[in-house]
């Protein structure tokens, strides 16, 4: 096989599978949550309710599209597409596993290993909120105005805490591939802490992670489309699938988000101690190394939905504060910490 | 963020002046916030509430009206649809009404089985109030825990008069129905739910930072200032203001069972939630209280009063209030002889809570708005009648 | 000193009429004195909370009085009284709640059909605000010196005054008429 | 601007840092998850406590709920109903429609009374389930019965004739869900005094004026109270 055959099957392969994992979050999302609320959620359709999501896809797929009267109509149409496509675009640079061998040709478990991997992942995290604020101003509806420009407000000051926090890992690992930092982690450290970049940076991680809840707009930052003061905010006059786009790309961005909260903060695909590569045959050490990303993956995943039905949501003032106030500052402090840390120990 | 006070304080002093500055905002009356159908005219600067008229009527039905046209026993199941998240509260300030106008008394074991349900309706109530502000604010769990105690009170009503929300409970001159068994195998597991759920809400929110931030400080108010706007219930007591029925102008038998008022401090929307989620333990020990008075009452004692098929009272006019969850609910009614009554005004609690909204919420946040609005407990078939 | 005793010594000459139903005190005040007799009463009797302000109308029972008068004396020749100015029609009642003592009074104010108008008393308390405009919107009564005295329940557009005897319990057929300006 | 009291935010530390009491009630949320995870993995029908998995799984409904109306039969299969229009009096949403007849020659026995209602109409669009008519009712003919799924495709439909309201007590009683008949309820008898005094009101002779008109009106009233409505 020619490489660039190879490099198609990786890329629908990766997008086929995060659109699975983002359908079936989807229904994870109303289990789940049913279950912390003493509910059953979504049973009927399909075992366990599993098809609910189809069933979902399909309504959302048939129902009329509407385009408000006096919208902006090529912004309109855009919006959504904006909004999804870049929460797809960050998984080309994840590593999702480590190599596979497979007809004596070893191929690199990731779409493209690129040497900026995380400017790449903050670039396109910042091009998402043009997805909303065109959404919101195009609907020509005052509360997905509101949305829109609360979305712009809160993506913008919480890229620079998560720009702070990831800084820190690049100073630790010296790279801005994604794949070296992985590489980098494996091993122990102190003797007896698995070498993570959670275990290094603690607060750095801290930090990420309010920062990607905020990024992905989960409560309590789900300010944009806090359904209890913007009707549903920057989606509120979207109806049929580009409602659905909106909506699925919350949930490809949870998993792109997670992704790279692994991949960052938790050894990516390998596991702690043990090395699976040297009783694994190359081909299952492959599937091995991508099970392992993936469990990891998912309880990152299940964290954002256990953590917004916990929750109450932030005010307005309150999110910037925290964002601002609190994050900032101490992602500032962290990162000239380890900075002088790095340079004493090295 | 405890600084956070100055910075709004800037945002407010700095905003353009210019009324061409502000955007308005429809909010209501159909927005997935106003309970039922409010509506309330918004002008914003940003995110600030420059002004916030409400508007009342859409769910105006011609009680008053209907009452005149009625008979006395015909207009109770018109008062479940005042107040429908407590029915029983309004159903019982009717009848005591019209046994005031009658000028008789019913009999005290109608007097203790109308004060247990009185309190379970007001226990249903405030769980519906709290879970609401909690949904408004969002955090959707303890709603859910909060209800399924409030699906366990409903089943007593159920099994005492027949109906869930529309309970039409009892009649003139009495009660119908002695306690269900239902009651009796179901209390004494039930005040451990119920407190348990308020507890599992409790540990949800109450010190949540999130939920500290949201709520502690947000459209404070004055006790003197309430008292003007004639805020009663919950709403004033959160305000520092002691002022309950059910201690101050005894009914039932509310003088022969021993409870305390919970009082706020600042009428913020964090002291209402904390004077409601007391009340619901104060309830629960009144209940126990009146159960345990009716226990003493024998199996046979009388549920009723002697009454006429048709009630005619004679020519006068009587106010009765009583403490409905929302405060103060009263009926007047004056009557001329007949078998309907002439008059009948309803002084429902929130319609005088809910006219001083604009100074609630002035100068504060939209989402402080919602969270205002969901404290309040504003119930669109009380406030539009 | 009981609660009439009082009432009566404050109020004075401005006390028209005080009834007493089970133990519900009404006290009747000339309609020009409506503000001064209430603040009497707030800052001297301690009447410190306004519970509620409402209007009656009184229509029906004099149609009715005058009936039973007709029949009961037959065609005896009884005019007299019907000449004289017809009974005012409307009656503003304000519920007024003593915090320190709770006790209770309501105070009456007749207003007759051709001068439907009461000075507000939402300078006194503004609790007034919205019961005003409901008696307004439900009898025609106007309030002097309201902020803002527009219909409250009933849209703006609506003529009648629902809650008055002579309008019928569903409606003259009337229809909500919307004005939306579209640009 | 409205005058507001200072608030002072007195925040203990581990209020002040968020996670503790986040942590706190994600621990709580995780015992309920677990809980009603088992309990939903256990066999059989409603193991989750709350949920009612509703057309398979029904809660019990109280046999004095009040649901859609029925027409009684007696024993013997007779219709209880005399058409004396009690309850069409005591609607208080005027839904109820009742004409009065005499049964037909040699068609007497099909009827316990003497007369019998020739149609009885109940517009089920304009009940709102009060309970006013089984309350009224002197025969306890009418009474409201545990059906509570009243939609229907016309709104014609929703007009319940006799026919359809005979039909759904002969369901009910298939279905053994009748209405249990009337409790008697205890009557505070008016020689006896009030012994709790908890409002100073004088008694007043209103109630024996009440009562002496009503008795004089309606020699029937004060049985029918003692027999009383069910509940």
């Amino acid at each position: 096989m020619a490489d660039w055959q190879i490099d198609l099957i990786k890329v629908v392969f990766i997008w086929a599978w995060a659109l699975l994992i983002a359908v079936v979050m989807t229904w994870v999302e109303r289990r789940a949550s049913a279950m912390m609320q003493d509910r059953l959620g979504p049973n009927r359709a399909g075992p366990f309710g599993l098809l609910q999501p189809l069933a979902d896809g399909i309504k959302l797929f048939t129902k009329e599209d509407i385009i408000p009267e006096r919208a902006r109509k090529i912004l309109f149409i855009l919006g959504p597409i904006l909004f999804a496509l870049p929460a797809f675009s960050t998984y080309a640079v994840v590593p999702f596993g480590d190599k596979i061998v497979i007809g004596g040709k070893e191929i690199i478990l990731q779409v493209s290993d690129v040497n900026i991997g995380f400017l790449y992942v903050l670039a396109l995290s910042a091009i998402a909120v043009y997805g909303m604020v065109i959404g919101g101003w195009a609907s020509n509806s005052k509360y997905s105005i509101l949305g829109g420009l609360r979305a712009t407000a809160q993506l913008i000051s919480y890229e620079v805490p998560m720009g702070l926090a990831l800084l820190t890992i690049v100073l630790l690992y010296g790279t801005f591939s994604l794949r070296e930092i992985v590489l980098q982690q494996q091993g122990t450290f102190l003797g007896f802490l698995p070498n993570w970049g959670f275990f290094k940076q603690p607060v750095g991680f801290i930090i990420f992670l309010v920062a990607a809840y905020a990024e992905a707009n989960r409560v309590p930052f789900d300010l944009p489309e806090c359904e209890s003061e913007l009707v549903t905010g920057y989606h509120t006059e979207y109806g049929s699938m580009r409602l659905g786009l909106y909506l699925f790309g919350e949930y490809v961005n949870l998993v792109a988000l997670s992704a790279i909260t692994v991949s960052l903060f938790f050894g990516g695909w390998a596991l702690p101690y043990v090395d699976m590569g040297k009783f694994l045959g190359p081909v299952s050490y492959g599937i091995a190394s991508f099970l392992v990303f993936f469990l990891k993956q998912a309880f990152f995943l299940f964290l954002f939905v256990w953590v917004r039905w916990t929750v109450p949501r932030f005010r307005y003032d309150q999110l910037m504060g925290l964002g601002w106030k609190a994050l900032i500052p101490l992602g500032l402090v962290n990162l000239f910490i380890t900075a002088l840390l790095v340079q004493l120990t090295t | 963020m405890s600084k956070e006070k100055g910075l709004e304080t800037i945002c407010i002093t700095t905003g353009p002046t210019e009324v061409g500055d502000y955007v308005t905002l429809n909010i209501g009356p159909i927005h997935p916030a106003m309970h039922g159908t409010l509506r309330v005219i918004t002008q914003t600067d940003g995110e600030t509430v420059i002004s916030a008229k409400p508007e009342i009527g859409y769910l105006h039905r011609g009680v008053e009206k209907l009452g005149e046209n009625l008979t006395y026993s015909q207009f109770l199941p018109m008062t479940d649809r005042l107040n429908y998240c407590s029915a029983i509260c309004n159903n019982v300030a009717y009848e005591m009404a019209v046994e005031k106008l009658l000028g008789i008394e019913v009999p005290p074991k109608a007097q203790l089985i109308r004060m247990i349900m009185m309190e379970l309706a007001r226990i249903a109530d405030h769980q519906v109030c709290v879970g609401i502000l909690g949904v408004d604010l969002g955090a959707l769990t303890p709603f859910f825990y909060l209800i399924i105690q409030r699906e366990e009170i409903y089943e007593i009503f159920e099994w005492h008069h027949g109906a869930r929300l529309t309970n039409s409970m009892g009649a003139i001159g009495g009660v119908e129905a002695d306690l269900p068994d239902r009651f009796h195998e179901k209390w004494p597991k039930m005040r451990d739910t119920i407190r348990r759920a308020n507890d599992e809400t409790d540990s949800l929110l109450t010190h949540n930072r999130i939920w500290m931030d949201r709520t502690i400080g947000v459209n404070a108010f004055c006790g003197d200032d309430a008292l003007d706007w004639g805020f009663t219930g919950p709403m004033l007591r959160a305000c520092g203001v002691r002022r309950d029925l059910r201690k101050d102008e005894p009914y039932l038998m509310y003088d022969k069972v021993d409870f305390e008022v919970p009082v706020g401090k600042h009428g913020d929307v964090f002291d209402r939630y904390m004077v409601r989620m007391l009340e619901m333990e104060e309830s629960v020990k009144i209940i126990d209280q009146a159960y345990a008075l009716y226990k003493e009452l024998p199996d046979d004692a009388p549920l009723m009063k002697k009454m006429p098929k048709i009630i005619r009272p004679p020519e006068g006019q009587i106010y009765h209030a009583i403490e409905s969850p929302n405060g103060e609910l009263g009926f007047f009614i004056k009557s001329d002889g007949s078998d309907k009554p002439y008059r009948i005004k309803i002084r429902p609690p929130c319609y005088m809570v809910y006219q001083a909204f604009e100074d609630l919420v002035k100068g504060e946040m939209i989402s402080d708005l919602i969270a205002c609005l969901s404290s309040l407990n504003v119930i669109a078939g009380e406030l539009d009648r | 000193m009981s609660l009439k005793e009082r009432i009566e010594g404050i109020l004075g000459r401005d006390l028209l009429e005080l009834t007493e139903f089970r133990g519900d005190i009404c006290v009747e005040i000339p309609k020009n004195r409506v503000i001064q007799a209430l603040t009497m009463l707030k800052e001297e009797a301690g009447f410190d909370f306004l519970s509620d302000l409402f209007g009656i109308d009184n229509l029906d029972l004099y149609t009715k009085a005058k009936k039973k008068k007709k029949k009961s004396e037959d065609d005896e020749a009884q005019e007299p009284e019907e000449k004289g100015p017809p009974p005012p029609r409307f009656e503003v009642i304000y519920l007024l709640l003593s915090l320190s003592t709770n006790e209770r009074v309501m105070v009456k104010v007749r207003v007759p059909e051709d001068d439907l108008e009461l000075p507000s008393i939402t300078g006194l308390w503004r609790a007034a605000n919205w019961p005003e405009r409901e008696v307004f919107d439900m009898f025609g009564v106007r309030f002097k010196g309201h902020p803002n005295l527009r219909r409250l329940l009933m849209w703006d557009e609506f003529q009648d005054h629902p809650l008055r005897k002579d309008y019928p319990l569903e409606g003259k057929g009337e229809e909500r008429h919307l004005n939306y300006d579209i640009a | 601007m409205p005058r507001r009291p200072v608030v002072k935010k007195e925040y203990t530390l581990g209020e002040r840092v968020y996670l503790v009491e986040i942590a706190k009630g994600l621990r709580l949320t995780w015992k309920h998850f677990v809980f009603n995870i088992k309990a939903s993995f256990r066999k059989g029908p409603h193991t989750v406590p709350t949920c009612w998995q509703y057309p398979e799984d029904r809660r019990e409904i109280a046999p004095i709920f009040r649901g859609a109306h029925m027409l009684q039969l007696n024993d013997k299969g007779q219709e209880l109903c005399v058409g004396c229009g009690m309850c069409a009096r005591a609607c208080p949403a005027k839904c109820i429609t009742v004409k009065r007849g005499k049964p037909a020659e040699g068609e007497e026995d099909r009827y316990a009374g003497k007369t019998m209602c020739s149609s009885f109409e109940i517009d089920m669009l304009r009940c709102i389930f009060c309970g006013n008519c089984e309350k009224a009712c002197p025969k306890n003919a009418i009474v409201l019965g545990q059906d509570y799924e009243l939609a229907e495709y016309e709104p014609g439909l929703c007009i319940y004739d006799k026919k359809r309201l005979i039909s759904n007590f002969l369901k009910a009683k298939a279905e053994g869900r009748l209405k249990p008949p009337p409790a008697p309820i205890p009557i505070d008898a008016p020689p006896v005094k009030k012994k709790t005094a908890v409002k100073k009101m004088a008694p007043g002779k209103t109630k024996a004026k009440g009562g002496e008109r009503a008795e004089k009106g309606k020699g029937t009233s004060v049985k029918e109270e003692d027999k009383g409505p069910d509940k």
